[in-house]
């Protein structure tokens, strides 16, 4: 399983905060989970299509290519704002 | 030491207890608050929002107090950040560094809080008269 | 605002008390405290004596505060400085800069404890235990 | 009259802190004083030789050589050391 979290504007576009999912087979870094999820419909391809969302792999930030694997938590966000 | 909670904090209490317990140590203590303001681009504000990431919100803190400590010779630091609804003048912030020599102090205390609003997971959404709207980076978030 | 007192002041009351006339107008405070040190060029301090040029000073800081006000755009200001026999950890001084914009707030503090230590007319007198000595600048007023 | 003052380790030195004195004769500027007072002995000869000392003419620092008139306060300092 991995765990896949969206924040702020992006939960609201896609109407959901968080979810556990199977990793997809053979899907095994960023690129090809967002491409998995987009999928999923046009408010996804084009909400996951934004290239100023940033993306958290384990809480940490990762370049977008970033690998991935089970287990992971997966969280996209826009830029922050806090302070 | 960091904190991230819904509740209000009290500035004067935190500094105060930072300086009962710097024992003589540091000669200068510089804090940053920040504050919910009533106007941004000209739009009056009645809530603000904070949302955040639990878990990595506080692993962002802990790592930029860290570099904080690091980079400068620092004998306390304080991170507080508040999330949930907001209302104007409502204290969002409080970042405090103390050190031996006050330019350390101004450098670090300025270091958290401009790296915080870069780094660290908190997202603000503005309840106006007219609706909500998430602040982007650079739409007055100074 | 500006202060000279014999008598302590607290930070946090201080600084609520600007918060709650700010009325959401600063989104940024930023504060710097100095307190005294224990220790002084590796020498161990019992005591610190403040002496200042009544009338002068209050002139000094009301005119440090005006030029803050003139550069940079403040919501409000503060210097309470302490004059008289002061113990380890205590309270030197307070200077507090409010603005719409943190950099500004920060920059004008900064500016105003910088210019109060060259400018401002008080001279400190450390007690050791082995008599007491009239500090210089350079020698660790920093 | 004028009104003298000396702060800080000056003040130690020379042993007062104040004093009210008639303006001396020919003495219109603060090098003229300074000759004047140093006259006193080798005290003050001594300490007002001090380069590194300022002073400030009705409160406000001016330059050493600055003019001076009768109602004027008058005080001399080591560099100042607050905050």
């Amino acid at each position: 399983m991995i765990q896949l979290r969206y924040f702020a504007s992006l939960r609201e576009s896609l109407g959901i905060g968080d979810e556990q999912i199977e990793l997809p087979d053979g899907v095994n870094n960023l690129p090809g989970l967002t491409r998995w999820l987009q999928r999923r419909g046009e408010s996804w391809e084009s909400a996951l299509a934004d290239t100023r969302l940033h993306i958290a792999v384990n809480q940490e930030i990762v370049k977008t290519d970033a690998a991935i694997v089970d287990g992971d938590e997966i969280a996209w966000f826009p830029p922050v704002t806090g302070g | 030491m960091i904190r991230v909670q819904a509740d209000d904090f009290n500035t004067g209490a935190e500094l105060e207890r930072l300086r009962r317990e710097n024992n003589g140590q540091a000669g200068a203590m510089v804090s940053f608050t920040g504050l919910v303001r009533d106007l941004n681009e000209g739009d009056n504000i009645t809530q603000l929002t904070l949302e955040h990431y639990p878990g990595m919100t506080e692993k962002a803190l802990k790592k930029i107090e860290a570099q904080a400590n690091e980079q400068w010779d620092l004998t306390a630091t304080l991170i507080i950040h508040r999330v949930g609804p907001l209302t104007p003048n409502d204290n969002i912030v409080l970042v405090v560094a103390a050190s031996a020599h006050r330019k350390q102090a101004f450098r670090a205390c300025e270091f958290m809080i401009d790296t915080l609003k870069t780094n660290a997971p908190f997202w603000k959404k503005e309840t106006l008269i007219e609706g909500d709207r998430w602040i982007t980076p650079g739409n007055s978030n100074k």
